[in-house]
């Protein structure tokens, strides 16, 4: 796990300007399924801060797109009048406050569940964000609620939301890889590994825990917001959507469950494969999603890279005997 | 031996649902010693470790380490001070390499600066598995994962290591290796309470031993002297012919 | 996954020409026309979504198959439908519909529910090709300016206008009314429609009620409806839940003067579900397939309904032939732009004043159906039947008014 | 008063239906430590194949319950010796998904084979209803009711006294300990899901009579199931009949006095207030603890 501190960021900062050529090159619906791409693998690597870092697999994280979605549209909606940069900086802003103050009050009580607990629960949450969301007329859930159009004249949206993702993204695996060769990253690994043995080795647990899910779930506000702004109406059905709830776990599963680049592996795939090669299917893909699930969990529980470690793994092996 | 002691435990106790698992212990632990805590199965040893770790809140009386009263504090405050406890059934962090795991222990543990690098490998070869470094946990054996439990709690820079019988189940060969660890660590000025049951070892390693039984102290003194009293034969070691 | 959206309101217009449909000879001569889209087939709007589906299917298979094509401008066209599932999901609609775009499809069907049709819309709109649509109905895709959107139905907040006109013309004149509502995009813009036209129509309002937009259980709505009765109860909410209300009133004898489901009992299925206790429910009727339009290229609503039913075993809804008005509108238009380049077709919608077996389709400046052509017309059972009891030109037959008890219908 | 009263009735036949539906649910978390996300599908499946049989039959929905239950026992011991059990030893997590990937296939093949339509059940005293002391009951409501209390009672019986219900409580409590007494874990946990399984799709009957259906509502019935484990306690038919009329109950007092939209939110209002609160239910845990 150890190269050299500087390569990682390099690497993911050279990703992302590979990336940013996209629109140049590719045909817009690529562009699209980029947005897709880069959007999912954001979020997954905000769920995996929590979920994989930490192992506290949130079975809920579509409340924060919704929260962070309806309350940057609520606000903006009040100042409309305003610069489309000033706007989204605005929606962000009150998004991801909004997601911290949510998941901070939330943080407490629930993070004092573990396993499927702890899953099962944030799901509970989620439905209960979508609907006091739906149901209260002031958050216009059920209404659906616009939001102002951010692209200049000049630009394709595909293309600019397309890179606005990037830009997003990219920030998120730079704040993710920060944590990861932490301190505070070990510490989450290590109430993966188990939570009371860490605690005796002086892991704060309990502010760790309480600090991943609030930058996991402020993340993931973020994304909703410039989500929300993508489809330029939303609806409650739109951002508080199970299956989003699902993929986020099935993005690390694919990839390889608590790794740095599992989850953005796994988005990539997933994306790609429901996408442009299920896209033209007609009514299978839920087939397609849950026989996947099923051969996952029983044939590659490590994900891509678990696999990958177990050639290396089986290689090496083979190229040792000896010993 | 006579600065003030590392830890003191004054007239603690603890209740099960009415049971008395400990009642009224006290005892003071000399720094630098290496005190074992013997008695027979269900004499309260593990709980006694859990009081004083906090992983269970006494129901009467006080611990206090450094002169400084950590009864009923976090778990993860009282390592913050510099206590560390190895288990009995080692529970490392199994998807990680020995390296590690190690490496949680320096990163956290003691309060204060440190170099993480130096402090882990010293903690690796303090408990003679430098060489394992790179082997995740879950390959390792059982008499490994021992050492790997006392190397990632000697790691967090403890001035007390608390050891839930190191040597149980060990074979000989492994038994000694473990008491020669114990004796480096001790020289590199850490204190060191045990729990154990293999008598031979706690003869030869022990500057002093505690007797508990049936969760009271029974017998308290060098390990000769205590093992020649006649209340701790009765109660420990049994009859003669077992 | 979530709570079913469907959207009620589907409308159609219909153009008197009975002109009769020419079989041509050249059908494997014939250019593709490519009309693309995206249906939700799985997921939260699957189920009308599939009415949807196949309501498109039909109409252009009816075109190529049983006419041999469309001629306009002088050239023979097959229609090539692109269609795709969505799944409900606004993210995959966004994608299937560029890839669509990318390879080159010029005209473009809509999905079912407002939050998937608007960002499609979105997207169609800036590329400047047309949107036919039948399931998108929130005000907001007809507010922000879109050129090239239409949409078969008058905004959500315009659609009970007729109702109320209806609820004013009985005799004796009812009072009071109350008003349930499931909270879903559609029915609570449909509920806030009630609640406007009703009001402006003078009649007192003395309750109303929020239901989940999953419904379960609605005892105790309908108890507090049996201590605070109304003249009238309108319900608006989807097929389903508008059928467990009426079994609950049934079962538990909570009788109303007139009950009126903004869907529901246009169904066959419902009416059967109800035996006789459907008798005297009202409900808005966008289409079935005794409306009196005429259309140039089924005939008629009828025989548009018996093609449908040579395809297709799935009961016949009125999203099905709102979808096939869309086919047919597309068509209608490019021949009377006498040609098929997006932006001539576009004005030649905007322009559109057609009859089809559906409706009369003429669209607002705006884009949504005109609130009185395309605003629905209101049903009653009577006898068995559905018959049109307004508006009066399409009157089949009068009004029933206070409709029998429950116990006096078994 | 009245009013309250009637609400309380209502919640309490709501209420029965709920701890049919969920009682498998919860004797497949107290044994096996697997939270089921495909129990709403098999809630459907009973509900679909009682429409089937009893159209093609011309019998009473209700009657089809023996027939129904003794498939989906069968098809429930097969889905876990091939699926499930691969996946058991593994983390929870993985059991959970594994069971979501299958409700998401059979939702599919579902989809295609009874279309995405509503379906009903229309059992001939489907519009019949009667009053006791001023309180109007509905007669499907009320015969769904009995039917949902006798399924019960029959399975508290079963898991009390026969010898088969013994050998599910002593794995359930000591799965070692019973492995050395040399029961076939295996096959009890087998067995266990098929029992779960039948009782489920006895549930969707019940359900099918009393409410329209499509496959969409799975994660509905699931969802349910996993409020009413939660409020009642793992395991016990007791557990889930007292969680079934709380949340009953709940659900209509919320309908009638905060509003008709709300229930939902205080269903999941309470299924994470009880977590937080009582994890292990408000009859505690009857089986042992799940990590």
């Amino acid at each position: 796990m150890k190269r050299s501190p500087a390569l990682v960021p390099l690497l993911i900062v050279a990703a992302a300007l590979v990336l940013a050529l996209g629109p140049f090159v590719l045909p817009p619906f690529y562009v699209r399924v980029g947005q897709l791409m880069v959007y999912s693998a954001g979020l997954a690597v905000a769920w995996a801060i929590l979920g994989g870092f930490a192992g506290y697999a949130s079975f809920g994280h579509a409340a924060f797109i919704g929260v962070g979605a309806f309350a940057a549209g609520l606000v903006e909606n009040q100042f409309s009048a305003l610069a489309p940069g000033l706007l989204l900086a605005l929606g962000l802003a009150v998004g991801g406050g909004a997601c911290a103050v949510l998941s901070a009050a939330v943080a407490y009580p629930i993070l004092r569940l573990r396993g499927t607990f702890f899953s099962i629960a944030m799901l509970g949450v989620c439905h209960v964000c979508a609907e006091v969301n739906n149901n209260v007329d002031f958050f216009q859930g059920s209404m659906g609620i616009n939001f102002p159009p951010l692209a200049p004249a000049s630009m394709d949206p595909a293309d600019f939301f397309f890179w606005l993702y990037l830009a997003a993204g990219t920030i998120v695996m730079l704040i993710a890889w920060l944590i990861w060769r932490s301190r505070f990253g070990a510490g989450l690994l290590s109430i993966r590994e188990d939570e009371d043995t860490a605690r005796m080795l002086g892991v704060p647990t309990e502010r760790y825990k309480r600090l991943a899910f609030v930058i996991s779930a402020v993340l993931t506000g973020l994304l909703g917001v410039i989500y929300a702004h993508a489809l330029g109406y939303i609806t409650t059905d739109s951002v508080y959507r199970d299956d989003t709830n699902l993929n986020l776990i099935v993005f690390s599963l694919l990839g390889g469950m608590g790794t740095l680049f599992g989850p953005v592996i796994g988005a990539f795939l997933l994306v790609f494969i429901t996408q442009v090669i299920l896209g033209r299917l007609l009514d299978f893909h839920l087939f397609a999603t849950g026989l996947l699930l099923v051969l996952l969990v029983l044939g590659a529980p490590g994900g891509v890279l678990g696999v990958v470690r177990g050639w290396r793994v089986r290689r090496r092996a083979a190229t040792a005997p000896a010993e | 031996m006579s600065a003030a002691p590392i830890l003191q435990v004054d007239g603690l106790s603890k209740s099960f649902r009415g049971l008395r698992a400990i009642s009224e212990v006290s005892f003071a632990i000399e720094a630098g010693s290496i005190t074992s805590i013997i008695g027979p199965n269900g004499a309260g040893k593990s709980t006694l470790f859990n009081l004083i770790t906090g992983y269970l809140a006494p129901t009467a009386g006080d611990v206090r380490f450094r002169d400084r009263r950590i009864t009923g504090m976090a778990t993860n405050r009282i390592a913050e001070l510099g206590v560390a406890r190895a288990f009995q059934i080692a529970r490392p962090f199994r998807d990680l390499s020995v390296f590690e795991n190690v490496r949680i222990g320096a990163l956290f543990g003691k309060a204060g600066s440190r170099d993480v690098e130096a402090t882990t490998r010293r903690g690796m070869e303090l408990a003679a598995i430098a060489h394992l470094a790179d082997q995740p946990a879950n390959t390792l054996t059982v008499g490994q994962l021992r050492h790997l439990e006392v190397a990632r709690a000697i790691a967090t820079r403890a001035d007390l290591l608390l050891a839930d019988e190191p040597c149980a189940g060990l074979n000989p060969t492994e038994t000694a290796a473990m008491i020669e660890v114990l004796r480096r660590i001790r020289a590199s000025g850490v204190t060191i309470v045990l729990v154990e049951h293999d008598m031979p070892s706690v003869m030869e390693v022990s500057d002093r031993l505690l007797v508990l039984d049936a969760g009271a102290m029974i017998a308290d003194g060098p390990p000769h002297e205590v093992a020649g009293d006649p209340r701790v034969i009765a109660a420990y070691l049994g009859s003669p012919d077992d | 996954m979530r709570r079913r959206d469907v959207l009620r309101g589907v409308a159609a217009a219909t153009a008197v020409f009975p002109a009769p449909a020419v079989r041509s000879a050249y059908a494997q001569t014939a250019k593709p026309l490519v009309i693309g889209g995206s249906v939700p087939l799985t997921g939260a709007a699957a189920e009308t979504g599939l009415n949807v589906n196949n309501g498109y299917i039909t109409a252009a298979s009816y075109l190529n198959d049983v006419l041999g094509g469309v001629e306009i401008a002088g050239e023979k066209y097959r229609i090539e439908l692109k269609l795709f599932d969505d799944a409900s999901d606004p993210a995959r609609a966004t994608t299937l519909i560029q890839r669509q775009l990318d390879d080159g499809t010029n005209f473009f069907l809509g999905s079912f529910g407002s939050n998937i049709v608007l960002p499609t819309a979105a997207i169609t709109e800036r590329a400047k090709k047309p949107m036919v649509q039948t399931g998108g109905g929130a005000d907001a895709i007809f507010t922000r300016g879109f050129k090239y959107v239409f949409g078969m139905f008058p905004r959500a907040t315009r659609q009970f206008a007729p109702a109320a006109a209806l609820f004013k013309s009985l005799k004796p004149a009812p009072q009071t009314y109350s008003v349930i509502y499931t909270n879903d995009a559609f029915s609570k813009t449909a509920g806030e429609g009630v609640r406007l036209a009703c009001d402006a129509a003078g009649l007192k309002r003395i309750e109303t009620y929020e239901l989940p937009a999953k419904v379960t259980d609605v005892s105790s709505v309908l108890a507090s409806v049996r201590s605070k009765t109304p003249d009238i109860l309108v319900c608006v909410m989807h097929d389903q839940d508008s059928l467990l209300i009426a079994r609950q009133m049934v079962a538990t004898n909570t009788n109303v003067k007139l009950l009126f489901q903004g869907l529901g009992p246009q169904l066959a299925s419902f009416r059967e579900a109800l035996g006789k206790y459907s008798e005297g429910l009202c409900c808005s009727t966008y289409w079935d397939e005794a409306v009196p339009y005429k259309d140039k290229f089924f005939g008629d609503a009828k025989k548009f309904a018996q093609y449908y039913r040579t395809k297709f075993t799935r009961p016949i809804a009125y999203h099905v032939a709102g979808a096939a008005a869309c086919i047919e509108t597309y068509v209608m238009a490019m021949q009377a732009a006498k040609s098929i380049k997006p932006e001539a077709v576009r004005d030649a919608l905007a322009k559109a004043d057609f009859e089809t077996m559906y409706a009369r389709i003429k669209f607002t400046p705006d884009g949504d159906g005109d609130a009185l052509l395309l605003g629905g017309m209101i049903g009653q059972v009577q006898k068995g039947k559905l018959e049109t009891i307004f508006p009066g030109e399409a009157r089949t037959a009068e009004p029933v008014y206070p409709t029998p008890t429950w116990d006096k219908k078994a | 008063m009245s009013l309250v009263v009637q609400t309380l009735a209502d919640g309490l036949v709501l209420g029965g239906i709920y701890a049919l539906a969920a009682v498998g649910f919860s004797l497949i978390f107290g044994v096996l430590h697997v939270i089921n996300l495909s129990h709403g599908i098999l809630v459907l499946i009973g509900a679909y194949l009682a429409l089937v049989t009893s159209q093609a039959l011309g019998v009473d929905p209700l009657l089809t319950i023996p027939a129904v239950m003794a498939v989906l026992f069968g098809a429930g011991y097969a889905y876990q010796r091939l699926l499930i059990q691969r996946a058991v030893d593994r983390s929870p997590l993985g059991s959970m998904l594994l069971t979501f990937g299958v409700a998401l296939m059979l939702q599919n093949i579902m989809i295609w084979v009874f279309s995405p339509d509503m379906k009903s059940i229309t059992p001939s005293y489907a519009f019949a209803s009667f009053s006791v002391a001023g309180i109007t009951f509905d007669a499907v409501r009320v015969s769904a009711l009995a039917a949902s209390l006798v399924l019960l009672l029959c399975l508290a019986l079963l898991l009390k006294f026969s010898p088969l219900g013994r050998v599910i409580r002593a794995t359930a409590q000591q799965t070692l300990a019973a492995q050395l007494c040399g029961v076939n874990v295996k096959h009890v946990y087998a067995l266990t899901f098929a029992v779960s399984a039948a009782f489920a799709g006895a549930a969707g009957i019940v359900i099918g009579v009393i409410l329209p259906f499509s496959p969409a509502d799975e994660a509905l019935w699931t969802m349910n199931a996993f409020v009413v484990v939660v409020l009642g306690g793992v395991g016990s038919p007791a557990g889930a009949l007292l969680g079934g009329l709380l949340l009953g109950i709940v659900n209509t007092l919320t309908a009638q006095y905060v509003g008709p939209s709300f229930p939902n939110v205080t269903m999941f209002l309470l299924l994470v207030l009880l977590l937080l609160v009582r994890p292990n239910g408000l009859l505690g845990n009857a089986f042992s603890a799940s990590r």
